[in-house]
């Protein structure tokens, strides 16, 4: 019952953010929206059992990311400044077709999806588990993504500072 | 209505519910993608995505293949990556606004310094 | 490797020495140097060819080689020639020489004109020493391109628009050519593109019946056929002198031989159905050209009507499918290539000194500028068909030629054409009283600079040119003739 | 007589040389070289002559000689041009008229011309002129004639534009030139026809009577007439350009523009006898194949022949009067042909033509130098201002007397023995032919004489200067010639040039002789009258037929129909329209085809317009679309 209530709330926050974040004005309050949606699904992370991943999800996106968001916005927006948005009739396009794909993926899993799963009983996930998998390089184990990942971060950091720094 | 209520608060969460919740996250990205001109907000509405996206993954670990990992570590390395995108892009956004001033899409047509 | 590629070889070494060469006088140099060695090249082998036929080599073409190129696709490298091909290298080396130096001092960019000019020369040579259809139309195409950046870089007037329109209309032309290629290479099943070989095999009529539009229009496009000649007048109108006369004296003839090669050669049968609808396009654009002529004020405008109906007479002679007329139209090709060149050579060159070429703007040059006055008139006699200038032995071999076909729209068609004789007469008298006599319109043209030596040469070049084909006619004609015989003998299949 | 090449070669030789000299060498030097030449030419031709006439008689017949000829370009299996010297009895004769009236007209332009720029150049021409026409006439087939007789016509077109900065002598060669190769359409189309029947172009062949020539002609029509008629007749075409037959002599008057000399040379005496020569060198085949061709020719000559004379009598200038003067008599030579049949007596008229050819050549020349020399000395060609020349100019006074006496057909100069052969021919095919020239003949009397008076008599203009008699060498060939046309009628003819080689003895007819020179005497007797003094009876005349006179004095209209065909029907409703219509839907249907991948391309452009938000959405709506097709069609 709990846990019901939980995801409700949870689910609420997050579709509501979530709308508001892509709808207000506001630039800066868009993105504590964002943070908001961010902790919403961090939170139905941890209701699902993934517990490392709660971690992760907070630490990287409601962490660092965020920070690096309102730095961003900080440094290119003028305080009180409205953003700008679409040209109304793109606006409402883009609001209408939302709306339809809304609709339709919304159709499907209500109609289709609830005849294919099983519920398992959440359980927490070893965190001994995860770093083996992640270094091993077995089937169904992930050395190499991990690798490529860690390549793929250098260059961001290279590029990040080339793009940034001063010339 | 009111059997949809009973079921939701007695049975455990139900995978659409989860999907659903995703669903709007996702929408409501695209939609800010599609209705926004500056690209932080653009950027707001990528992350919004990509989040929609995870949660996904992970449900449909979690309730469909609950003995293996393969959507965690999806969303584990997709929150990485989109890590790396966001600090790229934020290196980007700030670069523009520096010589142009705006970060509106609109007006970067100009592949100038 | 045989020594006919050196025809292709020389104009890419000419571009080396163009990209290594660094002041004006290099460039000319190297100009120089390649043009002389090209016309001696051809000459040459005209000296071979003629001594190859009279040892009895019988063969439809010689000095053939292969290599093969590209296995998969069975295209291969094939060169070779016959009598008409000679006749086209050494035409096209007359005109690559004279073009040199009509275009001595041109400005801006030297290196680069000649450049270009190099690469379509590789083009045209190519063009006419390949055997093989995929080499054909490669050539065809290299000699497309440079068109463009000649016109549009170095042209006058409306460059821009007479570049574009030249290139995509002819480019268009190439279009239906390749289907049309690749088509005859397919449903021919021969097992490579060498046209010697494919016209062993026989084509399905049925195949043949959609095959040989295409290629004859995709060849007549470039060959000024109606309605496809509008490129022409913008064209020549707005390129600079060398490419005017290159365009007109030898790529025109492209399409032409083409037409010859490959339509009718290889697709006789269709040639003998359908040759109809072609001979009423022809027909029309030899008295159409004619009768837009008389009214241009343009020299150049004039000249390029003029070109659509003599480059019509040589299609329409080809449609006749007999020896004479093919000869003649053969003939007319050399002989249309020199005098058109000369009338560019002359126009341009006037146009340097008068800096108009509207015919109402001009008048009593043959008092200022004799040399260019004489010229002209010697060209225009050559294009009214002038006994011993070349325009009359070709246009005779025609008519007589297309007069052998006994049946009365053969007849009528062929009367029709013969009335261009007078239409010309018409409209070249016209310039050449507007221009030439008469009193001096403008007072700047009263002081105009007398003819430089190195138009000198290329005009007297052209001029001897015209009368050796139009005097000695006996020899070149028959080399030519005894070269349709195995389009003849294809044709009575 | 292998030296008959010399003939024509010397003076492409000479016209090469000028040419290429042009203003490098001194006026003088380039005449000399020019009338050097023609001397030595005109000498072979007489050599020739006497060698032929005395000694290529075989059983009382000419035999035709080909000393030379080279195949110059083949066509097909039967079908070749070459180029050959045939020498028969008409094309040696030719070679007599044309290199003795060249020989004189280079002398005389030598002080005709003097001091005129271009002086080089046109003697350059006049060799240019000589060896085509040469070539011409001792053309051994059909083609070489034509191949010359465009080359005469280019040096025509030169001699009469030989004053290019005068846009009437311009406009005269353009016209001249455009008209005959409009003839010469019909000429080229004619050989084809008549080439492609009897598969060859050899007048030996075609005039040796062999029938099996012709084989292949018979029954054979072309477009409802028979092909012979077509062929001949369009090759009569040819030589009426060329020969100024209604309606194609228009451009004879305009081409007076030229030089004197090269009037008197081109355009009287040698070229415009070229359709004669043509007929005449054909006349076998006409004949026998193409009899009703024949006939028309005939018509043609007597209609054109009565035309030009009444023009010529109203006309003022005084080369426009000899120009159509010339026109008439040409008329006369085809009316002659045109009536004659084949064989000794029947070949009557065939004989007479060539006749008169010879005489007229060696007399029109006189009257034309004559002119010159009038126009030299009064630097006017209008009759009205001249009068009463005979006091200052004696010897062109008496030399034109005789021509003008010759041309009436007085005895015993040399124009009465032809035009009598002419009218007995005439007359033999029908009294009526006999009448109707007889009555032009008369004609031509009258305006001769009223030309005449109106020069050397009547009332004396003002001059600025008085008019003095030419120097000597204009002087000499007009008593060259004078004493050429006293003496050339009594030139048995008849033994030297007939329809069929053999020999024919001339007979005059004394009725037609009587009836003709009273027709003449009488005809003068009135030109005396009326011009000899001032009278009032010409313009009394010309106020009663206002409306004949109106329209002779205008050339009957000719030319305005020929203005309004060139101007208004080929150059405004022909090409005009046609110009617009390649500019205006030809072209611009090309046009229009870039221009719709262009409108195209416009409207795909702005799809590709850069932003990624319109990518996304676009690739949203598609994949949406996708999505729910796969998803409702399952």
């Amino acid at each position: 019952m709990a846990q019901q209530i939980i995801f409700f709330i949870l689910a609420a926050m997050i579709a509501v953010f979530s709308v508001l974040a892509v709808t207000s004005k506001r630039i800066i309050r868009s993105a504590t929206y964002l943070l908001f949606v961010l902790l919403g699904t961090a939170g139905l992370y941890l209701l699902l059992g993934y517990h490392y991943l709660f971690a992760v999800q907070i630490a990287v996106y409601a962490g660092g990311v965020m920070v690096l968001f309102i730095f961003a916005i900080l440094l290119t927006n003028r305080p009180g400044e409205n953003v700008k948005t679409e040209r109304k009739d793109r606006r409402i396009a883009a609001g209408i077709t939302s709306l339809a794909g809304l609709a339709f993926c919304g159709h499907i899993i209500y109609w289709n999806v609830n005849k294919m799963y099983t519920l398992v009983v959440p359980a927490e996930q070893k965190i001994q588990d995860i770093g083996l998998t992640l270094m091993g390089t077995d089937k169904y184990q992930y050395l190499l993504p991990f690798e490529f990942i860690s390549v793929l971060l250098l260059a961001c950091i290279v590029g990040a500072i080339m793009i940034a720094r001063k010339r | 209505m009111g059997d949809l209520f009973i079921n939701f608060f007695s049975n455990p969460v139900p995978m659409e519910a989860y999907l659903g919740v995703s669903l709007i996250m996702f929408f409501a990205g695209v939609y800010g993608f599609l209705s926004r001109k500056s690209l932080l907000m653009i950027l707001v509405s990528i992350e919004l995505m990509l989040n929609a996206a995870d949660i996904n993954f992970v449900v449909f670990n979690r309730y469909l293949y609950p003995g293996q990992m393969e959507g965690f570590f999806f969303t584990l390395f997709a929150i990485a990556i989109a890590a790396c995108e966001t600090a790229v892009a934020i290196a980007i956004i700030i670069n523009i606004y520096r010589n142009l001033t705006s970060v509106e899409v609109g007006e970067l047509d100009e592949m100038k310094e | 490797m045989n020594f006919l590629s050196l025809f292709v070889l020389i104009p890419a070494l000419m571009m080396m020495g163009l990209f290594v060469s660094k002041n004006r006088k290099q460039i000319q140099f190297v100009m120089a140097t390649g043009a002389i060695l090209l016309v001696i090249m051809s000459a040459a082998v005209t000296y071979m060819y003629l001594t190859e036929r009279a040892a009895g080599n019988l063969a439809t073409m010689l000095f053939t080689a292969d290599t093969v190129w590209y296995a998969p696709f069975n295209i291969h490298y094939s060169v070779g020639i016959d009598g008409i091909s000679v006749a086209m290298l050494l035409l096209s080396s007359i005109i690559v020489f004279t073009g040199v130096f009509a275009s001595w001092k041109i400005d801006p960019l030297p290196k680069e004109f000649f450049l270009w000019y190099s690469l379509l020369s590789i083009g045209v040579y190519g063009f006419f020493i390949s055997v093989d259809l995929f080499t054909m139309f490669m050539y065809y195409e290299i000699a497309l391109i440079p068109m463009y950046l000649l016109i549009g870089v170095w042209g006058s007037g409306k460059k821009e628009y007479g570049a574009m329109k030249l290139t995509l209309m002819l480019m268009g032309g190439s279009a239906l050519l390749l289907v049309g290629i690749l088509g005859i290479y397919y449903q021919s099943g021969a097992t490579s593109m060498n046209i010697l070989e494919i016209c062993k095999t026989n084509i399905p009529i049925q195949a043949q019946y959609y095959l040989f539009p295409l290629t004859f229009m995709g060849f007549g496009v470039l060959g000024a056929m109606f309605p496809f000649h509008t490129w022409s007048p913008d064209g020549h109108a707005s390129a600079p002198t060398a490419v005017s006369m290159l365009h007109a004296g030898v790529l025109m003839k492209l399409g032409g031989y083409g037409c010859f090669r490959v339509a009718i050669y290889l697709m006789p049968q269709a040639a003998h159905e359908l040759s109809w609808i072609f001979l009423i396009l022809t027909g029309i654009s030899v008295v159409y050209g004619a009768f837009s002529a008389i009214v241009q004020t343009d020299l150049k405008y004039i000249n390029a009507y003029s070109s659509v109906s003599h480059c019509g007479l040589v299609l329409f002679a080809i449609l006749m499918l007999n020896q004479t007329a093919m000869t003649g139209a053969v003939m007319q090709m050399l002989s249309h290539g020199l005098m058109t060149a000369l009338f560019f050579a002359l126009i341009g060159m006037i146009y340097g000194r008068t800096h108009t070429r509207l015919i109402t703007e001009m008048g009593g040059l043959m008092k200022i500028i004799p040399f260019f006055g004489v010229s002209y008139v010697i060209a225009g006699l050559a294009s009214l068909g002038l006994p011993s200038l070349s325009g009359f032995v070709a246009e005779m071999t025609i008519f007589v030629g297309s007069f052998q076909e006994t049946d009365t729209f053969h007849r009528v068609l062929t009367i029709v054409a013969c009335t261009s004789i007078v239409i010309t007469a018409v409209y070249i008298l016209r310039v050449v009283g507007k221009i030439l006599y008469g009193a001096v319109q403008d007072k700047h043209h009263e002081h105009l600079d007398p003819a430089t030596w190195y138009e000198r040469l290329s005009v007297v070049t052209l001029i001897v040119a015209i009368f050796a084909v139009g005097s000695a006619p006996f020899w070149i004609s028959s080399m030519i003739s005894d070269s349709v015989m195995p389009v003849i003998t294809q044709l009575a299949k | 007589m292998q030296y008959t090449l010399l003939i024509v070669l010397l003076p492409l030789i000479s016209f090469i040389v000028l040419g290429l000299m042009d203003s490098k060498w001194k006026p003088q030097v380039a005449g000399i070289i020019g009338a050097t030449v023609l001397g030595i030419i005109t000498l072979l031709s007489y050599i020739t002559a006497f060698e032929y006439f005395s000694f290529h008689k075989i059983n009382g017949v000419y035999e035709k000689l080909i000393p030379m000829h080279v195949e110059w370009i083949r066509f097909t299996q039967y079908l070749h041009i070459d180029l050959g010297i045939l020498l028969d009895p008409i094309s040696v004769m030719m070679l007599v008229v044309i290199t003795t009236v060249s020989l004189m007209v280079n002398i005389y332009s030598l002080s005709y011309m003097h001091g005129e720029k271009g002086f080089q150049r046109y003697y350059a021409f006049l060799s240019l002129f000589t060896f085509s026409m040469l070539g011409l006439v001792v053309a051994t087939n059909i083609f070489q004639m034509y191949l010359f007789w465009e080359l005469v016509g280019v040096s025509s077109y030169l001699l009469i534009g030989f004053y290019y900065t005068k846009p009437s002598a311009v406009a005269a060669s353009k016209k001249a030139f455009i008209v005959t190769r409009f003839a010469d359409l019909g000429f080229l189309v004619g050989i084809l026809f008549l080439s492609f029947y009897t598969k060859t172009f050899d007048f030996g062949v075609l005039t040796s009577g062999n029938a099996s020539v012709f084989a292949s002609t018979t029954g054979v029509s072309f477009m409802g007439l028979s092909v012979m008629s077509w062929a001949m007749g369009l090759i009569f075409i040819g030589g009426a350009g060329k020969s100024a037959m209604f309606p194609l002599h228009i451009w004879l008057p305009d081409a007076m523009e030229g030089p004197t000399p090269v009037s008197a040379l081109i355009h009287a005496a040698t070229m415009v006898v070229a359709g004669v020569y043509l007929v005449a060198r054909l006349f076998p085949v006409y004949e026998v194949y193409a009899p009703d061709v024949l006939h028309g020719i005939a018509y043609v000559g007597a209609f054109t022949s009565l035309f030009a004379a009444v023009i010529a009598c109203v006309q003022t200038d005084i080369k426009r009067v000899l120009a159509f003067s010339t026109i008439s008599q040409i008329g006369f030579m085809m009316v002659a042909l045109g009536v004659s049949g084949y064989g000794s007596h029947e070949g009557l008229g065939y004989m007479a033509s060539m006749f008169h050819l010879f005489t007229h050549a060696m007399f029109k020349a006189l009257l034309f130098l004559g002119a010159g020399s009038v126009i030299h000395a009064v630097h006017s060609n209008e009759m009205n201002h001249m009068g009463g020349l005979r006091k200052y100019m004696p010897i062109t006074n008496w030399t034109f007397l005789i021509a003008c006496l010759a041309i009436a057909g007085i005895p015993p100069f040399s124009g009465f023995f032809s035009k009598d052969e002419i009218l007995s021919a005439c007359y033999e095919f029908s009294p009526y032919m006999g009448g109707v020239m007889t009555f032009i003949a008369g004609l031509t009397a009258f305006y001769m004489f009223r030309l005449y008076f109106n020069i050397f008599w009547g009332k004396e203009h003002k001059h600025a200067h008085t008019p003095h008699e030419s120097p000597f060498a204009m002087a000499f060939p007009l008593v060259f010639l004078a004493c050429v046309t006293v003496v050339a009628g009594f030139i048995p003819f008849g033994h030297f040039v007939t329809s069929d080689l053999a020999n024919y003895d001339i007979h005059l007819d004394y009725t037609v002789a009587g009836i003709s020179v009273g027709v003449a005497i009488l005809s003068i007797a009135l030109a005396t009258i009326m011009y000899r003094k001032e009278s009032e009876v010409p313009k009394k005349l010309a106020t009663t037929f206002a409306g004949l006179h109106k329209a002779a004095s205008s050339r009957f209209y000719v030319d305005e129909v020929y203005i309004f065909i060139t101007k208004k029907i080929i150059f405004n409703l022909i090409s005009t329209p046609i110009a617009w219509f390649d500019r205006h839907i030809i072209d611009a249907t090309m046009d229009g085809f870039g221009g719709v991948t262009q409108w195209t391309s416009s409207r795909i452009k702005s799809f590709q317009s850069g932003q990624v938000q319109q990518y996304a959405y676009v690739f949203l709506l598609g994949t949406l679309f996708i999505a729910a097709l796969v998803y409702f069609i399952h």
